[in-house]
């Protein structure tokens, strides 16, 4: 499943750049990840998902395949496993940023390979949840750009620490996802990628 | 691993079992009860090779847990014969070759007995109706209608 | 409700041909019967498979330390842990194309979703559900192939070395492009029918444990009991050193020919010596077990302004999956019957099947006579409608008669009833109802086809039976056949009873036990009640003569003057009991049992230019009709009533003949309307059974049923298969009541309410 | 690697304060059941695990059903069966009784629950989306608070409701319009099935016009969909324009393509189910007025 998407930070590419680059700083934005270890380079953690009465916890990690810093285009690929259900998940995710009037725009193309149950039986409304969880992470991307670094020269901020994040239960965006619902492209993907069951697997509505 | 007593009365026979909490009914029938007419087709509430009875209501076997039906009257096909004798509804199954490899007719023998002791008129139609959660791959369906129009038109309730 | 049309001169017989209610059903009412996975034994293991979770990859590394860490975890094995882990391939491919193997557990690659890595063994179902999870397979991803037609070009990812062509049929008979050229009708079509899934409701299900003699016993729900010869080779055993044994199943049609739990089962036994236990959940049925093909097929059909059909020229491509199985037997059937029950003298016939990354293809009801009815009776309509002619007449006119050659060149050496077939269906449909509302149209269809019986005749088929006596007069039946629900045992204790004179209760019939029970060959190709039908019909006759004999040496009357009656034998003087009778045998050193086995003819493989006098044992021929009212603004199609008949020879049991009847039109019926397997590039996304749309008792109209009997079939007392037959003319019945209610024909497999809906607006009668 | 084998508690909660403090107590992976008919399922496919079950099926005070207050108040507990037979839910909220009946099987209609229904938020369920066009609320409680919640909000997508940890349903209320006609209908492959489409209609006349419309729809988003543009339309409009009126629905719908069904086919049943619905809802009224 191939999901292409945009925002806009008001931030110079420059910065921008140095903040996409630092994984250790881009992936607390990611609803439910837990960072568990992290250089700039590559980090390992977990998500943990939960939507209605499904819970999957994907340990895995993520790191910079293709980091050009002079064309400022990057690709970051992303593993993990489901060790409860047996699910797996792949990503490679191209960034490129492009310089605009009030700001710079972040382009993000993602190829996302989801294996195991909840792949197989979710395929229906894997679009709706991915949009929602971009439109979180890409608010959080751009709120956390624009603060202010760590000063220069001092140690790099120690990895975030092991903070267990409360699995995001996806309830507070309203926005019904109108546009989203057309298809994958429409949709965003952060690092994280979401899964959702479609249809109930049970029978008819809850019973 | 904590196991969770659960008693039911089973064919009029008091049974209990100790088993994990998550065990389905299906699964504590058959391992706790013994009851290897009981089937299980898809462990999801599809085919309906599980039902049973539970205070007189057809029940879905694999999708109820057997904590949930602690205390409670649940009846298999194996109450409905007289010993080694068909019941009325069993004896049509058999005249109109209802049971063809047989892993349906359990939980086929139960909803159709839901449905002749609920005192509807008892046409095909109703039958096919009341029947569409109990899934057969073997008979077409039109024995098993047959021998649920007849039986009910003798006054079967068994 | 049937209704028996009689042939003037049938034997009389008093069993056989009688409605008798089957043994095995009162067993199942009352629950008694015990399946595969009914049985228990003290300290069993658990096994379960670590299945592919995508349909093409490279395996890169194999890890099972965390799943051993599990408590409760015996053993874990991956493919090198298999003495010998290649199942050799013997299907009827191309001569001279190696065919691939097939793996107990893939090593290097994964070819299609959910394809068997790893084996999981343990004391209890929660610690297999935990190991199965920590196994640690690291998958690289390989291109996929998903499309038949792709995969045959070049430059298309291979699934195999050998490159993707699994097998080539061809069939060409006359001068094809002469008739074409001068016909004054021609007609063309594209037809597509889709992959489904048997959906019996056991799920594929065994227990093995080790007998005191080293033996490995499993107990598993197959068609083929015959697989202990492929189980011992994987185990590394001698044949003599594994027994199958097939209780009753709970369905199979055809999806239980191929091996399922047996190797796995047998694995885990060897190594651990312990019972084990083995059932696929239906989530991986669904996902990883064989299917019936998918085809497309393009037809060009000429034919005379009165509708004599002159030439077809088919080429039928078959999506094989990713391993060969039985796809070239498959194959080969879809090209035999392309032309259908109708003569024509000028045939091309081109069909290819190719391997894919999607889930392998292999054995289902019908298999491959059922494809290509939806080609040839859309193609024979065309004809009727391009020359003006009544449907009815125009197959009529082109029916098949005794002596007449099927395209691959064997002549019909029996009966062909198809006219009183369709005779029977038109007279019985009954008046035109009425549509439920204005937005509802009603619509009469009809469909013919012709389904061979028996197995081919280069397989030397053959099957034995034991019939013995016991002192107390019962019968006794040996016969290694697997019982899948169609009443095949019930049919063998009702062919010994007529022949000895004895209620068919007093028969009792041991069966499916490859080291008991004399082997009779797999349960399917509806080949069971002609071959070990016959083989318990012989047996049965050569034991009724050791009787006579007997009696005549006790008693010194002639043999002649002796005959088998009611529980005995009858003498000028009366009755001798059969309790008598074998005490008789005992003293005057008569055996009182006789084995026999029965073989097929047998011919020639044919070449892949099929041209052969004999290829198959004979065929069975059928007509349906059928009402449907088709909702013009959701497209959904309702059949109200339908309506089938086949010329069954001579019916063993009237009961059974109606149940296999019923039951393989709602078959056809799913084939027809709903039931379909969606992929998303190899992937398979119908992993749940309630997305799997099997019809119900709702979805289904009232069936009646003509059974015929001409009186003419090679089976035991002039039978003639029954069990696939009536699968193939129901998708053809439906597409052309949807064409008599809107309008236009669908073509596409399954005829969804949406693909409905656009012949809706096709046909413009909304 | 023992935690990999633990097992699920279960408690049978006797009274919704009980529950209530089950629930809260019970930790992060603690959910209600009811029915059962929607999560055990899950269970067995490994999708869930819950660590903790609270069963309320059995609590009186979730199985009563009453008119309160203008309102037809109905316990979270009570069954699909019970609603398909209950006089008083046939005489004030005929709507739900006839949606129920469309829901799975017998079997599955004796056991699963109203309650269990909105709280699992299955975008294509029966229960919800007549829900909607009831107007109807839904109680939530929790320990020391209790409110009622619009069905119209509670919907959040795929399985996503409006209801937080520790939290239950324990009421569905439905406001008493005696003057209303109500239509229900939906398209599924099979007689059972998920729906691929259905819609809820609800209709007040003021003689052969439509005072009032309210017409919602499952399969066009991932929650029940009030179609308002269709209802402002139908407002004032002559009973008999209806049909027209809602012609070309499908047109205006975005629906997502799934692999079972493309968004434009699907599109087209819902519009088949929105113009029946209304339709049966007119009709349903006029024998109101009658």
């Amino acid at each position: 499943m191939r999901i292409d998407n945009q925002f806009v930070v008001p931030a110079t590419p420059e910065r921008a750049w140095e903040f996409l680059t630092d994984l250790g700083r881009v992936a607390p934005c990611v609803p439910g990840a837990t960072v568990e270890s992290a250089d700039g380079e590559s980090l390992t953690g977990r998500v943990a998902l939960r939507i209605g009465p499904m819970n999957m916890t994907y340990t895995g990690e993520a790191k910079f395949v293709v980091k050009d810093d002079a064309n400022k285009v990057a690709t970051i690929e992303v593993g993990g496993r489901d060790r409860r259900g047996g699910g797996t998940v792949k990503a490679k995710i191209k960034a490129s940023l492009t310089e605009v009037p009030d700001g710079t725009q972040v382009n993000l193309s993602t190829d996302l390979g989801l294996t195991g149950r909840v792949a197989q039986l979710g395929q229906g409304p894997i679009n709706d949840v991915s949009s929602k969880l971009m439109r979180q992470f890409a608010d959080s991307l751009a709120a956390q750009i624009d603060r202010p670094a760590p000063a220069p020269g001092s140690a790099p901020a120690p990895a975030a620490p092991v903070a267990e994040a409360e699995p995001i239960n996806l309830l507070d965006s309203s926005l019904l996802p109108k546009k989203q619902l057309a298809g994958a492209a429409a949709g965003l993907v952060a690092l994280v990628v979401a899964f959702l069951l479609g249809r109930s697997v049970g029978r008819r509505g809850a019973r | 691993m904590s196991h969770v007593e659960t008693r039911m009365t089973l064919n009029g026979k008091e049974v209990t079992g100790h088993a994990p909490a998550d065990t389905t009914l299906v699964r504590w029938l058959r391992e706790q009860a013994h009851a290897y007419e009981v089937k299980e087709g898809c462990n999801e509430g599809t085919c309906g090779t599980c039902t049973v009875l539970v205070d007189g209501k057809a029940t879905t076997g694999c999708t109820t847990l057997a904590v949930q039906v602690d205390g409670a009257r649940v009846e298999t096909s194996a109450c409905l014969a007289d010993g080694d004798e068909l019941s009325p509804l069993q004896a049509k199954f058999w005249e109109t070759g209802a049971a063809q490899c047989g892993f349906c007719t359990q939980g086929m023998l139960m909803s159709a007995v839901e449905l002749l002791r609920s005192g509807e008129k008892v046409t095909p139609a109703k039958v096919r109706e009341h029947l569409h959660g109990n899934l057969c791959r073997c008979t077409g369906y039109q024995a098993i209608v047959n021998a649920v129009v007849a039986a009910a038109e003798e006054g079967a309730t068994r | 409700m049937t209704e028996t049309v009689q042939h003037r001169g049938a034997e009389t017989t008093r069993v056989v041909n009688t409605e008798v209610k089957r043994q095995d059903s009162r067993e199942k009412l009352l629950g008694k019967t015990r399946y595969a996975g009914d049985f228990d034994i003290a300290g069993q293991l658990y096994a379960k498979l670590v299945r592919a979770p995508m349909p093409s990859a490279r395996i890169v590394s194999k890890d099972a330390s965390a799943a051993m860490e599990v408590p409760g975890v015996v053993a874990v094995f991956f493919g090198e842990d298999v003495p010998n882990n290649e199942i050799p391939t013997n299907t009827a491919g191309i001569k001279g194309r190696p065919q691939p193997p097939s793996w107990v557990l893939t090593t290097e690659r994964v070819r299609y979703h959910g394809e068997p890595v790893a084996l999981v063994v343990a004391e209890n179902t929660r610690a297999l559900a935990a190991a199965e999870a920590l196994v640690d397979i690291e998958y690289e991803p390989l291109p996929v192939v998903s499309d038949p037609e792709a995969a045959l070009e070049d430059g298309s990812p291979l699934v195999h070395e050998g490159g993707n062509l699994l097998s080539e049929w061809n069939i060409d008979r006359g001068d094809v492009d002469k008739a074409f050229a001068d016909a004054p009708v021609v007609v063309e079509g594209s037809y597509e029918a889709q992959v489904v899934d048997h959906a019996y409701l056991e799920p594929e299900t065994g227990i093995g444990w080790l007998d005191d003699e080293g033996v490995i016993n499993i107990k598993v729900s197959t068609q083929e009991i015959e697989h202990y010869r492929r189980i011992a080779h994987v185990v590394g055993l001698p044949d003599s050193k594994v027994r199958v044994q097939a209780p009753y199943l709970g369905g199979g049609f055809g999806g239980k020919e191929d091996m399922t739990v047996e190797p796995y089962i047998a694995l885990a036994v060897q190594r651990t010596g312990r019972p084990v236990k083995m059932t696929w959940t239906r989530q991986e049925s669904l996902t990883a077990r064989a299917k019936r093909h998918p085809v497309r097929m393009r037809y060009r059909t000429a034919a005379t302004e009165d509708g004599k059909l002159l030439a077809h020229d088919i080429d039928i491509v078959s999506d094989a999956g990713a391993y060969p199985l039985l796809s070239g037997f498959v194959l080969l059937y879809i090209t035999l019957n392309a032309t259908g029950p109708y003569r024509c003298d000028n045939v091309r016939v081109r069909s290819r099947a190719a391997f894919t990354n999607n889930t392998p293809g292999s054995a289902f009801r019908g298999f491959g006579g059922m494809q290509p009815v939806l080609g040839y009776e859309a193609q024979i309509d065309k004809v009727a409608d391009a020359t003006g002619k009544d449907r009815v007449e125009v197959r009529k006119r082109n029916a098949y008669k005794r002596g007449d050659r099927i395209p691959a060149g064997q002549p019909i050496e029996t009966a062909v009833w198809l006219e009183q077939c369709i005779d029977a269906v038109m007279e019985a449909i009954g008046p035109r109802p009425e549509p439920s509302s204005p937005e509802h149209r009603v619509g009469l269809g009809l469909a013919c086809n012709v389904q061979p019986y028996g197995r081919v005749a280069w397989m030397n088929d053959s099957a034995s039976a034991w019939v013995g006596c016991e002192r107390d007069g019962g019968v006794v039946v040996r016969c290694g056949v697997p019982d899948v629900g169609g009443g095949q045992v019930s049919s063998l204790a009702q062919i010994a009873a007529e022949v000895l004179h004895v209620p068919v209760e007093n028969v009792t019939v041991h069966f499916g036990d490859s080291s008991r029970t004399p082997l009779a060959g797999r349960t399917t190709a509806t080949r069971q009640l002609y071959m070990s039908g016959n083989a318990v019909l012989s047996a049965s006759r050569e034991l009724r003569a050791q009787l006579i004999e007997g009696v005549a040496k006790a008693t010194g009357c002639a043999e002649h003057e002796l005959t088998l009656a009611e529980g005995g034998v009858l003498t000028p003087d009366g009755v001798v009991p059969l309790p008598e009778v074998v005490a008789m045998c005992m003293a005057n050193g008569v055996a009182i049992n006789a084995m026999k086995t029965f073989f097929a003819p047998t011919a020639k493989p044919v070449t892949q230019l099929i041209d052969s006098e004999r290829i198959v044992p004979d065929f069975t021929f059928g007509a349906h009709a059928a009402y449907v009212e088709v909702d013009t603004r959701t497209g959904q199609v309702r059949p109200l009533r339908y309506v089938a008949a086949h010329d069954v020879g001579r019916a063993i049991n009237p009961l059974s003949v109606r149940g296999q009847i019923e039951g393989a039109i709602v078959q056809g019926l799913g084939y027809a309307l709903s039931e379909r397997i969606v992929y998303d590039e190899a992937v398979n996304l119908t992993g749940a059974f309630y997305q799997y749309a099997i019809p119900t008792a709702a979805d289904c109209p009232e069936i009646e049923v003509k059974v015929l009997e001409s009186g003419e079939g090679v089976g035991p007392f002039n039978a003639r298969g029954i069990g696939e037959p009536p699968i193939g003319p129901c998708a053809s019945t439906i597409a052309s009541a949807v064409e008599d209610a809107v309008g236009a024909r669908p073509t596409t497999l399954p005829m969804l309410a949406e693909r409905v809906l656009k012949c809706v607006d096709e046909g413009g009668r909304a | 690697m023992s935690d990999v084998l633990t097992t699920m508690a279960y408690e049978r909660a006797r009274t919704v304060p009980e529950a209530l403090t089950l629930l809260a107590e019970g930790g992060e992976d603690t959910r209600p059941i009811s029915g059962g008919q929607s999560l055990v399922p899950m269970m067995n496919l490994g999708l869930a695990a819950p660590a903790f079950l609270v069963d309320v099926s059995g609590i009186p005070a979730l199985r009563t059903i009453g008119v309160e207050g203008g309102h037809l108040v109905i316990g979270a507990a009570v069954t699909h069966a019970e609603l398909t037979t209950d006089p008083l839910v046939a005489e004030h909220a005929p709507l739900l009784a006839r949606a129920a009946a469309h829901i799975g099987s017998q079997r599955v209609r004796n056991r699963g629950t109203i309650g269990g229904s909105v709280a699992h938020g299955d975008a294509a369920a029966e229960l919800p989306v007549s829900c909607h066009v009831l107007e109807a609320e839904y109680r939530v409680e929790s320990l020391g608070r209790q409110e009622w919640r619009p069905a119209r909000a509670f919907s959040q997508g795929h399985y996503q409701t409006d209801l937080n940890q520790g939290e239950l349903v324990t009421a569905v209320r439905v406001p008493l319009r005696p003057s209303h006609g109500w239509g229900f209908h939906e398209y599924c492959r099979r007689t059972g099935d998920f729906a691929l489409a259905s819609a809820a209609a609800g209709v007040e006349l003021d003689g052969d016009r439509i005072k009032s419309a309210a017409v919602a729809v499952t399969g066009a988003a991932d929650r029940p969909l009030r179609l308002e543009e269709v209802e402002r339309r139908l407002t004032g409009a002559a009973v008999a324009e209806a049909e027209q009126i809602m012609s070309g629905l499908a047109g205006e719908l975005d629906v997502a393509d799934d692999p079972y069904a493309k968004g434009a086919d699907r599109a087209r049943l819902i519009e088949a189910m929105a113009v029946r619905a209304v339709r049966d809802a007119c009709a349903d009224a006029r024998r109101e007025q009658a």
